[in-house]
């Protein structure tokens, strides 16, 4: 029976298909500054519609504070981003949110005091526009908004595996299932553009595999533009497209994985740290 | 124990998102309603209705204001009593410019001038947080107990400096002043609690409710996911006046009778956020349970004594009153610092769970 | 031999045909409920009969037609359940399978059926299929229920479950009397068709479909559902392997007969909750089952508050003193039944409610022998626990308990229209409707199973006591002797043994040998919780295993058991003299156990010898390499040095003293 | 009515020097009180992270317990050890009954519970002294009563209490004796290492508990001390407890570690109090001063939201 070929349409690796694709954010000569300590020196790179782009260095290399600029919670001192085709004003961080941009936190952000299904109803909050007053009647509208949306958190729940949790309060669950409810959190958003911070982090081998296998269904099944940051370069490797690659708050690297690899800068980057 | 959940399925969302999903607690709450609406109207006297059930009713809702800011939006506030005067001056305003007016309705109108002020001072909470917010709302506090001193317009340039409730109908029915029955008071009191305490459980059920948790446990967090602060405080702020307003004007109109600005001073603040705190941040029916402790306790400590055999001064008796109520609530505050709410769900986990310790 | 209750209604014979009949008498009753993206989805019979419809032409349009092979592989689902009564409705045969078998098993299966269609529950089983293509040449259309993941797969030979029905819907909606033609297409059929092919996993060799009509399976359920009254209103919890008899019987059969609900629980993750739920009137679980919950509550108890296990214990002794005699209507004292129902709201009913067994009418274990002290400890909650023997060649049903004749050490006796004998060998043989066509393309089988006249053999040694009750003793061809003689039951010693709540699984060895010697597997979830309240540390399994306490603590079960076998005259020869823990958990990915989690013994016996020599040859330990098979199908080798302890036995009859005291 | 607000009230003061002097001098003896109310609550916040309520009620408390004493037989001296000896106690008592077994709860709890210790000392204070408010025993302990006018040239006088410039030199006794504490012995280290890193501070053998029933203590003395200027200038009566409050505005101005900090907070709250009360306080009727401190500390805080001496806090995620 040859009748199956499975041929998946695997995202383009080489970097000269990847050129003729969307850019969905570009960053340009992009600086910050904390009371005079540099944070982020000159960066530019571009992430583009559909790719999971890798955003990865030692410590202290400016990685968080690279999405903290992306999502406009930190306002680079020099520098433009431009986003979907737009140069970005100075935003709030609420207006990234409206704009289809999500992130998950290096230090799991869940609402502690709600259960997990809240924490990714939360999630649609921008979706949900019925007023005050509907919310006191409650029957009607309200009502029918909330379940409306409790239909997509619970295509979420059952995509993430995490149906025998969902009335738990999140402050109870383990780590590694937090994290999984954060990443619920915000697909509930049905970001344009996906964040994560360290998405692995404290977590064991086997968590870090499922986490692996959510990240690349995202980004097939859903078709969300996925940038993360990741310590662990194994995972990064078999996980992005492409990578940049931060150095004391400097671009030192940029492409795909295997590229990336074999930099010397790279190498000497990372040696530099475990010396 | 008394927890029989099986065979309880729930077939539709409406159902799983119900206020009450598990059957006995539907069982439970018909029988607080029934003994709130039927029973204890038919068999308490006026000294308890007066004296036990419509204070603590009032601070019952007052708590429930407090707790919308406090406990589930995550704002410190000290202002609670001079929101409260806020709604009892308006509504005594409202009935002296509305005599013929609906004291009902006045009365529900009356909070949406607390909500104005509160939202008013909800504003410095976009940059100020934590302690710090409680020095607004202590400006609040002290600068709207002034201006009840300071305007003699608000109580109508009375000589004794206080607002008296006058005499008005409802539907044929004398509802406020001195000759209003008791029972007439509770039954108004039980129905404005009851009806705002149920809209509230449908709020803090929704978006709205979630976005003020939101920002309570992760604002960093709701800001990214949309959220906007100021929006959201601001509401939570209006809403929190609102509920505080129309406690504040109850306490006046079916309570007291007649008030005067130290009716509405840092102690009744204190006394209310106690009741939260006690009760448990972030839950409704914990508003009930510390005010319930908050008020009912100093009241049956009175009568201790006299119970006892012992005929002590009444000042003596207040001192001890108010010592042990000190005592007490350090003590509850060791036990459990989240408060009755949780001893209770606790309590409920147990039942649910039983035999088994989890 | 064609039993009473097919004679009342001949009508419906097939389950196409009673589908239809229950949408048109039941229609708003709920057929099917899932418990899916959080809350049950529920299927009313008549919603039931046009989704089976849409399926089916649906699946007619994709080329399926009658005679033809379709396997079903996944979980239970409402969807799968549907698409077996789809197929038959074409006159193709369903064929089940066990959807966590590794692909070799599963593609010997699929290839020994010849199945041509496949509807899987995911992308999993899709992998696994699609990787077997060499093996399943006959194999020519996928159809998953769950999307997920496979929407970059090639499509040509590829469908999901709502696209095929969805063209069923165009086409009856295109041409509206196909609907008519489809009912007058399995209106033909006759009760003596093939309905479904079942492979059982069987101890040994290679798995044997077989193949059961519409009869034997439509007569078997309705006597069942006669003789436990059961009717519409039943709620049953889905959630044995739908390849397994007993789940296509009480599921399927069972349910579409007397046209109660069927409720698929949301993953095996979340079964206690949606049990709970659910609450079933009508359960059957194998013994396992029982004992593990009966593990949990115990392990759970442990940790309770002095005053409430004082209690616990106080009214659980009510509960074994007159439990059972109330159950059974029997004649208690006032004192006792006020402290029973007492115990009823103390205990009793918070226990049935936690395990969500309150609304249980009539519950069903079988498959292996159940422990009496857990069988009695359900009963004494005032279950109406029963036992059933049976077997897939039989459409399950051979013996039952009837109310009020319950007895821990039978089976029961003949269920409605089945026929049981004693062959000379001590076998147990039956004849009844039930009785299945003939294995498929193994008619050497068949023929030595079934004799021309209808008997079958079933494999177990017993006996029928003087009651009239089936009682069980071994498989017949595992009752072997010692050298000396003594007679030895190897599955009685391991029952014994697992009636202990610490240990999960033993493999007993004496056949033609001097003595009789054992393996044990603890189990991690009692002695786990052992070792937590005792400070015991342990990083694994292993270690665990091989700790001195753990080794103490079973050394004291292993001599309860040979005082007990001591007090049997028959069994006090065959007293256990050495045992050994084993370092791992048997497992039946590494084949020691089959899917049904029985004990591969002669599997065992070989992969195991040098452990067995060492039990026969004295020494106090070996060590051991092990290759082991990880869920992902990764091989590793775990070592171990393994003890061996030597037992004292006790003389006959000396236990009966001490068990007095 | 611009010219009222904006003009007048400096006119006022150029033309009346006296005056604008005289309530200067009001103010800042207003502010010394609350500078010393407010370092109550800075030395236990600085080493328990509890913002003690409490503070206010001890103040009344202390002085209560002085003068009842007194009122007894005991002689002053005599009256004032053994005070000094019962806020010992109040501070351990406070240490093993409320703070040992709060320790690590959330800031609100904490701060509940002082509230709640509040009530109980208003109560045993009423329950043993009685509700009536008490003249502060001045003269027995030796303080100063006149005071002094100094003429200023031909454009009136000022007059000075002498207790006024008692309370100033008090305070400035009690801050230099507590920055020597600080700065110099050895406990006074492990307090200021306790603030700083409370691991650190067990790591070097600290014990916690000892150092929350000393600063506790210490609250108490500086609470005692608060209570004889107040009562002095006034009378001792439970009305003190509203004063306390004052020092919320007045740590947020200084933070709410800082003990210099307090100090300039005070002093700016004493004098923008004042000054606001008796220029601008008549435009709206008077009695401003119940509310002036904190308008002020808000007015602050919403351009420097971490306080005057705080450092600028980055929000990281």
């Amino acid at each position: 029976m040859n009748a199956f070929v499975t041929e998946k349409t695997l995202p383009p690796a080489d970097a000269k298909e990847a050129a003729e694709r969307e850019v969905l954010l570009r960053v340009d000569n992009v600086s910050l500054t904390f009371g005079g300590v540099k944070a982020i020196t000159d960066i530019s790179f571009d992430i583009q519609k559909g790719e999971i782009r890798a955003i990865i260095g030692p410590n202290g290399a400016g990685k968080t504070s690279m999405l903290n600029v992306i999502n406009g919670f930190y306002h680079p001192q020099e520098g433009t981003i431009t986003w979907q085709g737009q140069v970005r004003r100075k935003m709030k961080p609420y207006e990234a949110a409206s704009q289809g941009i999500a992130r998950t936190f290096q230090n799991v952000a869940l609402f502690k005091g709600m259960t997990t299904l809240d924490n990714i109803m939360s999630g649609r909050s921008l979706r949900m526009h019925k007023n005050f007053f509907w919310q006191l009647l409650w029957r009607g509208p309200a009502e029918r908004e909330e379940i409306e949306h409790r239909r997509k958190v619970e295509d979420i729940i059952d995509f993430l595996e995490i149906q025998a949790i969902r009335k738990t309060p999140v402050g109870r669950l383990p780590y590694g299932l937090q994290k999984r409810v954060e990443l619920g959190r915000a697909l509930a958003m049905e970001p344009d553009l996906l964040l994560l911070d360290e998405p692995m982090a404290g977590m064991n081998l086997e968590e870090k595999e499922d986490m692996s296998r959510f990240i690349i269904d995202v980004n097939q099944e859903f078709g969300t533009t996925i940038a993360l940051i990741e310590h662990d370069m194994g995972v990064v490797m078999d996980l992005s497209d492409r990578v940049v690659v931060l150095d004391y708050g400097k671009k030192i690297a940029d492409g795909p994985p295997e590229e990336v690899q074999a930099s010397q800068a790279v190498i000497d980057a990372y040696l530099g740290v475990s010396h | 124990m008394f927890y029989r959940e099986a065979g309880q399925f729930k077939t539709s969302y409406k159902a799983d998102q119900a206020l009450f999903p598990i059957l006995q607690d539907r069982v439970g709450l018909a029988v607080i309603l029934i003994t709130a609406f039927a029973v204890i109207p038919a068999l308490a006297n006026d000294f308890f209705l007066t004296s036990i059930m419509i204070p603590f009713l009032v601070f019952s809702l007052a708590a429930i204001g407090l707790n919308i800011l406090t406990g589930f939006c995550g704002q410190l506030s000290l202002g609670t009593g001079a929101f409260m005067g806020v709604g009892a001056y308006a509504a005594y305003k409202l009935t002296s410019i509305f005599p013929d007016a609906n004291v009902i309705v006045m009365v529900l109108l009356s909070g949406v001038f607390s909500a104005a002020i509160g939202a008013v001072f909800g504003l410095p909470s976009l940059r100020i947080k934590g302690l710090y917010l409680a020095v607004t709302t202590l400006a609040a506090q002290f600068f709207l107990e002034w201006c009840f001193i300071r305007i003699p317009w608000l109580y109508n340039y009375n000589a004794s400096g206080a607002i008296e409730v006058p005499r008005r109908e409802v539907f044929g029915i004398i509802a406020t002043g001195a000759e209003a029955t008791p029972l007439a008071r509770y039954f108004i009191v039980l129905g404005i609690t009851v009806l705002i305490a149920f809209l509230m459980a449908n709020v803090l059920r929704g978006r709205i409710g979630r976005s003020w948790m939101m920002i309570r446990d992760m604002d960093i967090a709701a800001e990214l996911m949309g959220i906007r602060p100021l929006q959201t405080k601001l509401m939570a702020f209006a809403v929190s006046s609102y509920i505080c307003g129309v406690a504040g004007a109850m306490m006046v109109f079916f309570w007291l009778n007649a008030a005067e600005p130290s009716s509405y001073s840092i102690r009744l603040s204190f006394q209310v956020l106690f009741m939260v705190i006690l009760g448990g941040l972030g839950s409704l029916g914990g508003a009930f349970m510390g005010a319930a402790f908050i008020w009912i306790l100093p009241v049956i400590l009175k009568f201790v004594p006299g119970l006892l055999g012992f005929d002590l001064a009444a000042e003596t008796v207040e001192h001890a009153t108010f010592m042990i109520v000190g005592a007490l609530i350090i003590f509850f505050l060791i036990v459990e610092p989240h408060g009755f709410a949780r001893l209770w769900q606790i309590a409920k986990q147990k039942l649910r769970v039983w035999p088994f310790p989890y | 031999m064609v039993g009473s209750a097919s004679a009342s209604s001949r009508e419906e014979d097939t389950f196409p045909k009673i589908l239809m009949r229950n949408a048109q008498v039941f229609g708003d009753r709920t057929a099917f409920r899932e418990k899916d993206f959080g809350i049950w989805q529920s299927w009313t019979w008549t919603e039931v009969c046009e989704e089976i419809r849409a399926f089916s032409i649906g699946l007619k349009s994709l080329g399926l037609k009658a005679g033809d092979k379709i396997a079903i592989v996944g979980a239970n689902r409402p969807r799968l359940y549907w698409a077996m009564v789809a197929a038959q409705a074409l006159g193709a045969v369903p064929v089940p399978v066990y959807s966590d078998s590794v692909a070799e098993e599963m593609a010997f299966v699929l290839g020994h059926a010849e199945v041509t269609f496949a509807v899987v529950e995911d992308q999993e089983q899709v992998d696994k299929l699609l990787s077997m293509a060499d093996e399943v040449k006959s194999l020519s259309e996928i159809i998953y229920d769950e999307p997920r993941g496979l929407r970059d797969y090639d499509h040509a030979h590829l469908h999901s479950y709502a696209s095929v029905q969805d063209k069923g819907r165009e086409l009856i909606s295109a041409t509206p009397s196909l609907a008519a033609d489809w009912e007058a297409g399995f209106r033909a059929a006759k009760g003596s068709d093939i309905a479904v092919m079942l492979y059982t996993s069987g101890t040994t060799g290679r798995p044997k479909g077989v193949m059961l009509s519409f009869d034997n399976l439509i007569i078997s359920a309705r006597n069942g559902n006669k003789f436990d009254h059961l009717n519409e209103t039943e709620e049953v919890l889905a959630y044995l392997p739908m390849a397994w008899i007993g789940d296509h019987v009480f599921s399927l059969a069972q349910a579409f007969t007397a046209a109660y609900c069927v409720n698929c629980p949301e993953s095996m993750d979340t079964i206690d909750v949606d049990r709970l739920e659910i609450a079933p009137t009508y359960f059957f679980a194998p013994p396992r089952v029982f004992e593990n919950m009966l593990t949990r509550i115990m392990v759970r108890m442990e940790d309770a508050g002095k005053a409430k296990r004082a209690m616990f214990d106080y009214f659980m002794d009510v509960a074994r003193k007159v439990g059972e005699k109330i159950l059974n209507g029997e004649k208690v004292g006032l004192k006792d039944r006020v402290l029973y129902a007492l115990g009823e709201f103390c205990v009793y009913g918070p226990l049935k409610n936690r395990m969500g067994l309150t609304r249980m009418k009539v519950g069903y274990t079988a498959g292996e022998a159940i422990g009496p002290e857990i069988f009695q400890f359900f009963r004494s909650l005032g279950l109406n626990l029963k036992q059933l023997y049976g077997q897939t060649e039989a459409s399950v049903y051979i013996t039952l308990q009837p109310d009020g004749e319950i007895f821990g050490d039978t089976v029961g006796k003949p269920a409605p229209d089945v026929e049981l004998k004693i062959a000379e060998s001590g076998e147990v043989m039956y004849r009844s409707p039930g009785v299945f066509v003939g294995y498929f393309k193994n008619d050497e089988a068949t023929a030595s199973t079934k004799t021309p006249d209808g008997w079958v053999h079933t494999g177990d040694a017993g006996i029928i006591a003087e009651n009239g009750h089936l009682k069980i003793i071994d498989r017949a061809k595992d009752v072997g002797k010692l050298n000396d003689g003594a007679l030895f039951a190897p599955k009685y010693i391991e029952n014994k043994l697992k009636f202990f709540p610490n240990i999960k699984e033993a493999v007993a060895f004496g056949h033609e040998k001097d003595m009789v010697a054992v393996f044990i597997n603890i189990d991690l979830t009692a002695v786990g919780s052992w070792a937590e309240r005792n400070n015991v540390n342990y990083a694994s399994y292993q270690e665990l295993a091989a700790h001195r306490d753990v080794y103490g603590m079973i050394e004291s079960h292993v001599d309860q058991v040979n005082r007990d076998l001591a007090r049997e005259p028959m069994m006090a020869g065959a007293q256990i003299k050495r045992f050994l823990i084993l370092h791992k958990e048997l497992d039946a990915d590494d084949g020691e156990l089959t899917r049904t989690q029985k004990v591969r013994r002669s599997f065992i016996a070989e992969r195991y010898g040098p452990l067995i020599d060492a039990l026969y040859d004295g020494s106090t330990s070996k060590h051991v390499r092990t290759e082991v098979t990880y869920e992902d199908g990764r091989k590793g080798t775990i070592e171990a040095t393994v003890e061996i302890r030597e037992m004292t036995t006790h003389d006959a009859g000396a236990g009966v003293q001490e068990a007095a005291e | 009515m611009l010219y009222d607000i904006f003009i007048d009230p400096f006119v006022q003061m150029y033309q009346m020097p006296d005056f604008f002097l005289q309530v200067l001098w009001e103010g800042f003896v207003a502010g010394i009180l609350y500078a010393l109310i407010a370092l109550g609550f800075v030395l236990i916040f600085k080493a328990s992270g509890v913002f003690n309520f409490a503070q206010g009620i001890m103040v009344v408390f202390a002085g209560l317990t002085l003068v009842g004493l007194n009122e007894n037989g005991v002689p002053a001296y005599l009256a004032l050890i053994l005070t000094i000896g019962v806020m010992g106690v109040l501070a351990y008592g406070v240490e093993r009954v409320v703070m040992r077994p709060l320790v690590n709860q959330p800031e609100i709890i904490l701060l509940m519970a002082t509230i709640g210790l509040t009530y109980f000392l208003v109560g045993f204070g009423e329950f043993v002294f009685g509700g009536e408010p008490k003249q502060m025993i001045t003269e027995q302990l030796g303080l100063p009563t006149g005071s002094t006018a100094f003429e200023f040239g031909d454009r009136g006088l000022v007059i000075l209490q002498h207790i006024d410039i008692a309370a100033a030199v008090i305070a400035v006794v009690m801050v230099t004796a507590l920055g020597v504490f600080f700065n110099k012995t050895r406990i006074g280290r492990a307090l200021r290492a306790v603030a700083d890193d409370h691991q650190a501070a067990l790591s070097v053998g600290i014990s916690l508990n000892q150092i929350w029933a000393i600063v506790w203590f210490a609250a108490g003395l500086v609470a005692l001390a608060t209570g004889i200027m107040w009562g002095a200038r006034s009378d001792v009566s439970f009305a003190l407890e509203i004063v306390a409050f004052k020092a919320l505005p007045v740590l947020i101005l200084g933070g709410f570690t800082s003990i210099p900090g307090a100090i300039v907070g005070g002093l700016i709250i004493g004098f923008g109090e004042k000054i606001g009360e008796l220029y601008w306080g008549g435009l709206v009727g008077g009695g401003i001063e119940s509310w002036l401190a904190y308008i002020i500390a808000l007015i602050f805080l919403l351009f420097r939201p971490q306080g005057l001496f705080g450092e600028r806090i980055i929000e990281r995620i």
